[in-house]
């Protein structure tokens, strides 16, 4: 990995009242315009209304990276008595800023300042009073806060400016110029009484320019990818964190002539994604675990009538309802699992925002060449949070990548199912006069009609299975990666999804430390890439895998195919995992606690 | 001899083949009991295709489970053969994938109002340019007997031993309430006039409802038997007006006579047009669709 | 000032304490928006229980998925917060487990007529001794305002920007159809009226189905406001017969003058009737139920 | 095991019109009249109507066994095409029987006679001649058939007639009359003319009387369970082979007060079973794998809200409608991991008869006492096999099985979902005055409010999974059970569901020749024991684990838990596994091949 020059973290925190998420949102966009990598990610309350906690976090870096620091730089709090608990996430010397005559009263002991640290700095500000003085009014006092940090960087002023008219472009002009005076305000308190003195924020090292990176959510990435791809139909039904790529998709597709629909429920998003595959089109569905539960039975016609569907799942926190503005990765098993009988299925898992795009438009022409639903899991982390990423100029989505029948044998009754030696049949759909035939749920011979025998029965079900393997060969897509040290390791870190950034980022802080490590991450979980893995845990003394459920879905998934024991790191905190944490496991795997100990 | 051999139509049916309708059927002969109604709905399906002259390929005939299930395996055209009540949202997928398809759900009563009732209102608000073909002989066919949401009160059978006491749906009260733009009844031991019925569904624009009274011969020989339905069966009297739905209610009440015909018709938007609609509203233009390419 | 600390109750309400209301109140503060439909049919239930006088511990409130998830921790009743969808089928199992005990399921329009809207007949038919109180603002509210089954066409939400062209649910006339054998209306802008037709509901020997109107006073401020309703919606004819299931369809057809008042009553056996039925059929006799030991 | 002294095996086999099933019914239920027992597996065709193939195997012992023998020793041809393939079931030296004059000409080649190995015996039997002298028609020629191989084995006549009688006991009493006499026109051939030189069918060991043992299939055993464990409501949806569960408990629920209803779909039986546990009932629900798959949403809901729950899942061919009428144990994996989220239940996989009675009465007392969803995994091949049990006196299922809560803190508010040592928290229904409480599938605290902080999720999640490992010790039912030799072993062999009988028989029949090997069965799939299972598996030089699915997924489930690789040994053939190919197995791990062939 290249070494990172910028890398500052800073935090927001206050109520749902606050702007918070609104200053959050823009520092990111100014930050990313003027050519920073970002990587942000916003915790909401549960509620719809009231005033629960939000924090908004954000990394701005020279390079991509794919997880929070396990520090911050710098915290402001919009409300004191809910950025307390978040005081010790601020690293040492690290600022901690906060109102210090804010609107409303606040009792003793629920200051802020009085939970500091020793090393944290203080600095109170008067946003209230620069909002008034700039502005006339109280209200923009998080946009003082912002202009204040930026400030204290020296960001660059323009970038915010643009931002900022940019996020007010649809109201009146007076509403841009107040924020901006408010902005302004903040920054030239920041820049020139508070000024940092030593901080690194240099420039972007490769600057890219405006427009080069895009800055978006996991979900949008997926919905871009489905648009690159070309979708043609789209069902689903609302459920977070899902949501956001149904209504996104439903203002792009029909500007392309592509169809979606808000069906009645899940079991209906997935029976017609599944007729729509049938029918020749590129479709696809998006769920959450709760949604997914109920699509168990339809994906496995899909599975053994060879159809192509691609299901988005994006997990939040179970079982059941459980907490669905949490994160979690627990729906592993029942994504690869979930089906009765032997109904195995593609599950691709991306790590980060790009591979949420690449997966999805990739998850297309695997669905279509094997004939098969395809699970693309994400899950709430990802969907939601921001990083900056640079698409290729050319889509590189392949479109129409089934094999079709040819006229060949074109007197013969057409074989639907024929055993290849791929286990790949040539597919045709409704319309095409030489492929009639009946597709079904039952067992079926080559024709597709209903046969049991076992000989049969056999045959089809390692044609189902068999055929997947070539997936794990699928052009354009990393099935799996290594990181970190070459050769031998002391310690070897296994990791899906979301938490492979974590899990990258404390693979590299043990590097620093000297311990000898490397990461794999695993994009898909299904068919299980056993042959690398296995490589992988060969050079692997100890091996930690790390993610957020209870029992190791994935730890489990691997053991069971290589037969080898692993070290379970389980988080269930509805967070994403804490990098130092990971780190306090890579340590002690590596039994380099005490020389740690020791040398500090 | 040999079990596994498929027996052919061939020997038996040379007599009709000049009729044209055997091109919509394919080589396997179907299984269903002797007597039982399905073999008028193929009849009737068939001769519907024909007459209205569609393109084999461009029909796809959808099935759930139940003794309908292999109605499609029996056509000559594209068949999907579903899984239990969830015909109609994937008849929903693939028509919404290419609407040049004509698409006929065949089902039955429990497929169509047990497991999958929640579809319906759905389907027919939208008006989905179907045809379902409902197949009520008011039980379980397939699983050998069982007690149906159409099921007569009194009825016995293997899960109501003690006789059924719960009051039966009115399917066809259903889908005028949920708005569905075409909806007839008929009678399997009619088979003409089913057949008639059947090729109107096809042709309505929009979803359309045939309900189809049919005797399961095997395992309902007390209640819903063609004996029965025979003296109860009228038809729609010659009055009816079919643009009122309200006047179709009331016919739709009359459970104990049941009678048959065209209840309900209207023309309005279906679901095709209105995705049209929403992508000239977005600027884009509908595009070529799926299968067509 | 922590933001965990509970807020109570009994700050804001000491008035209506004397009441006797409070006693069915949980001392959790609702945490709708301000203005919601919500309030007026917290206020209603509660009431209804109080001049019903239920015991607390004879109440079960069901919840699905939705706004009106939370209803059942207001309360101080038995609750249980289900799954989107699932209330009925989860009440009826309620009720047949322990048929001493009032059941009230709430919930809104796309829990109960998208995702739920195939156990409504059923339901219905089997005339389940339950009150379902059905809040239909024509949205999803709680996931932050998609169309749902029963949004008007022309309302733009984040699944259909380019306008919702498909035509609404008419819940009463469907509910009319499945045979329910108690069907009403309420408005949330007539909070009076909404209790008492709740306490009717309630007191009702069967399945009761009560359709209130309620504006989600966040996601639409266009269509479905109290502005708009307070201009369409009136009462039912004086002469309206309640007993004549027709004339009750034909009042459910005035969608753009929706009327307030009891649509249809009828007696009929209970599920709770059928099974002991059965029992007595059976040659056994109705066992002491769950619970009660 | 004891040694077995009577053990024979008949066959059966004709079109359905033939009354093959018939005569295969009436023959164990005469054996075990008899004192014998019995084990029985009808193969029936898959359509309603028409001529397929039916096969009616017996096997009849003095000590009870659990699967089929490896081969049979009689088979009856009542039509020779369905019965071709069969004959090479037959051991050498063993008969087949076959109608000399069969009523519908038979084309040259489809004689069975010409399908014989040599060793095997024909006995050409003009059955239907017989059977018209006997009673003026040939309709009884299968009673016939059956009174020739009663005779040849010389069995006790009067079971049979009684059987007989028995069986057309509804029916006028000259169908009786003329059944018997075809019976005893068949017998008299049998015993008279052909009668078997040197056939050991000694009379049941230990002879129990009538009654003292029943002879009835898994899915009537689990029925019997539910009735002495006091079901009281009873939620269903048709569905092979689930369904004769359903049928039964409709005749005998209402006798004794309780309820069942036939619901709208698989969604709403499994909701209103929740719904039931949760208002304090005995509930329970039956399916097979289509409808559990519809049911996975609703079963996380009672691992959330901790409510009871019982569910019996008959697996049958899949995947998706699969292969209705013909067995498979592969829905292991949605029973165990197919929630989203960490929804971890219970599941129990009984091996024969007597355990599906036993799994079903002890499925109650764990639901309730572990206030948790119980999936009873049974198969099509157990679900409709027939079994002698004989059952104790005493009933020895508890009722009222759980914790409910003391009036000691009656002034504080309830806490249903409290902390405690073993997970398990008092539970009140509705109607208790002092527990008054609202449920949730939303994560919550210890009063059942809505709750997501990281804290509470995780001591929630970690309560609802350990408080389940007690189940590992519940009382009365075993868990594990290791046969065959002790200590160290050259073989091992794991298996679970009805496959364990095919299991046991092979392992005995290696042991027979020589080779040290033990097998143990795993009832509680979930939790899984795991430190027995590693135990054992440190006692064998090979493991194997034989199973009816395509991938292992016992296999996976176990390796993924103790980290060792074993030899997976699949087939998805519809039918019950080949005790030989297990025994093959075996003998190849062993090493032991060549040794046999050279002794051979
Ligand atoms: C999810 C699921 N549940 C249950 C079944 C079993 N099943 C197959 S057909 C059927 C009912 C058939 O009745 P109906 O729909 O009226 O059709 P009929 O056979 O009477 O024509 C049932 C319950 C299934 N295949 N899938
Ligand atoms: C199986 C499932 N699908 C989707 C969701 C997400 N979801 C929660 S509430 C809701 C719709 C709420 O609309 P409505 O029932 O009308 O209630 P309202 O909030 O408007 O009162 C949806 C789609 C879910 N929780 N579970
Ligand atoms: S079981 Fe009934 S419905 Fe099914 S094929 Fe036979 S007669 Fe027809
Ligand atoms: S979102 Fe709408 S329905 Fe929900 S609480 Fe707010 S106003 Fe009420
Ligand atoms: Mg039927
Ligand atoms: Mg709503």
């Amino acid at each position: 990995m290249t070494s990172i020059h910028t890398d500052v973290q800073i935090g927001i925190c206050g109520s749902a009242g606050d702007g918070t998420i609104a200053v959050g949102d823009i520092l990111k966009r100014a930050m990313a315009r003027a050519g920073y990598r970002v990587i942000a990610f916003d915790e909401y309350p549960a509620e719809i209304r009231g005033f629960g906690k939000c924090v908004a976090r954000t990394r701005i870096t020279t390079e991509q990276v794919y997880s929070m620091k396990p520090k911050t730089d710098v915290l402001v709090s919009l409300n004191d008595a809910h950025a307390i608990p978040h005081a010790e996430e601020v690293r040492d010397f690290g600022a901690v800023i906060y109102d210090s005559a804010p609107i409303t009263m606040i009792d003793e002991g629920w200051h802020i300042s009085g939970h500091l640290n020793p090393g944290q700095l203080p600095y109170g500000l008067p946003m209230r009073e620069i909002s008034e003085q700039a502005t006339g009014s109280s209200r923009s006092r998080n946009i003082v806060a912002l202009g204040f940090v930026a400030g204290l960087y020296q960001l660059p002023r323009q970038a915010f400016i643009d931002a900022i008219a940019a996020k007010f472009q649809t109201k009146a002009a007076e509403v841009t110029q107040s924020n901006v005076a408010a902005f302004n305000a903040g920054y030239d308190n920041g820049a020139e009484i508070y000024r940092f003195d030593k901080v690194e924020v240099g420039p972007p090292a490769r600057r890219t320019r405006v427009h080069d990176s895009t800055m978006m959510t996991g979900n949008a990435a997926v919905v871009r990818g489905c648009l690159d791809a070309g979708i043609e139909t789209f069902f689903g039904y609302p459920i977070t964190p899902a949501t956001s790529i149904m209504e996104r998709l439903a203002v792009e597709m029909p500007k392309h002539g592509a169809r979606l629909l808000q069906t009645e429920d899940e079991i209906s998003a997935i029976s017609a994604t599944v007729g729509a595959g049938f029918a020749g089109a590129r479709a696809a569905t998006a769920t959450s675990g709760p949604g997914f539960a109920l699509m168990s039975e339809m994906m496995g016609l899909g599975v053994m009538a060879e159809v192509p569907a691609v299901v988005f799942v994006s997990q939040r926190g179970g079982p059941s309802t459980g907490m669905p503005t949490k994160t979690e990765q627990a729906d592993l098993n029942i994504a690869v699992f979930g089906g009765h009988g032997d109904a195995k299925r593609i599950v691709l898992a991306p790590t980060n925002v790009e591979g949420c795009w690449r997966c999805a438009g990739r998850a297309f022409e695997m669905a279509e060449a094997y004939q098969t639903p395809v699970v693309v899991l994400l899950d709430l982390y990802l969907s939601n949070r921001y990083e900056t990423v640079v698409f290729p100029n050319k889509n590189p989505f392949v479109r129409d990548a089934w094999k079709r029948p040819t006229q060949d044998n074109a007197n013969e009754p057409y074989r639907r199912f024929e055993l290849t030696a791929d286990g790949i049949s040539p597919r045709a759909v409704p319309g095409d006069p030489h492929g009639i035939h009946t597709a079904t749920g039952l067992e079926h011979n080559e024709f597709g009609r209903p046969n049991d025998l076992s000989a049969m029965h056999f045959q089809m079900t390692e044609k189902r299975h068999e055929k997947l393997n070539a997936a794990l060969k699928h052009p354009g897509i990393t099935i799996y990666k290594r990181f970190g040290d070459t050769g031998e390791v002391d310690v070897g870190l296994l990791a899906w999804g979301s938490t492979f950034g974590e899990t990258l980022e404390a693979m590299l802080l043990a590097r620093a430390e000297g311990i000898r490590c490397a990461a794999m991450k695993v994009v898909m979980l299904s068919p299980l890439p056993v042959k690398p893995i296995k490589r992988f845990l060969k050079d692997c003394k100890e091996v930690i895998v790390p993610e957020l459920n209870y029992e190791g879905q994935f730890a489990n998934l691997v053991s069971g195919a290589v037969g080898r024991d692993v070290i379970r790191f389980n988080r269930v905190t509805g967070k994403p995992m804490a990098v130092n944490e990971i780190l306090d496991t890579i340590r002690s795997a590596a039994g380099k606690r005490k020389l740690r100990k020791s040398a500090a | 001899m040999s079990p596994e051999h498929p027996i052919y139509l061939e020997d038996k049916l040379e007599e009709i083949r000049g009729s044209g309708r055997l091109g919509y059927r394919s080589k396997s002969l179907p299984t269903w009991c002797p007597g039982c109604g399905y073999y008028s709905m193929t009849e009737g399906v068939t001769w519907a295709l024909n007459e209205i002259g569609l393109r084999n390929e461009d029909v796809v005939i959808v099935s759930g489970i139940g003794c309908a299930s292999r109605f499609p395996f029996f056509m000559e055209t594209y068949g999907f053969h579903t899984l239990h009540g969830r015909t109609l949202p994937v008849a929903t997928g693939i028509k919404v994938a290419n609407d040049k398809l004509t698409v006929v759900v065949v089902g039955g009563d429990g497929d169509g109002f047990a497991i999958g009732g929640g579809h319906i209102p759905h389907v027919a608000r939208r008006n989905v340019d179907i045809t379902y073909l409902l197949f009520d002989n008011g039980i379980y066919g397939l699983t050998k007997g069982q007690v149906s949401p159409t099921s007569a009160i009194g009825f016995t059978t293997s899960t109501s031993p003690f006789e059924n006491h719960d009051q039966p749906l009115n399917p066809l009260m259903m889908l005028l309430s949920y708005g569905a733009s075409w909806v007839g009844q008929a009678y399997a031991g009619q088979p003409g006039h089913l057949a008639e019925m059947i090729r109107a569904a096809i042709k309505h624009r929009g979803f359309s409802y045939l309900h189809i009274l049919s005797p399961c011969v095997t395992f309902d020989k007390t209640d819903r038997t063609y004996r029965n339905l025979d003296f109860s069966v009228r038809n729609l009297p010659e009055d009816h007006d079919h643009s009122n739905r309200l006047a179709a209610i009331r016919e739709a009440t009359k459970v104990d006579r049941p009678a048959v015909g065209l209840y309900y018709v209207e023309n309005r938007p279906t679901l095709s047009d209105t995705l049209d609609e929403v992508m000239i509203r977005a600027g884009g233009k509908p595009a070529e669709q799926a299968g067509a390419g």
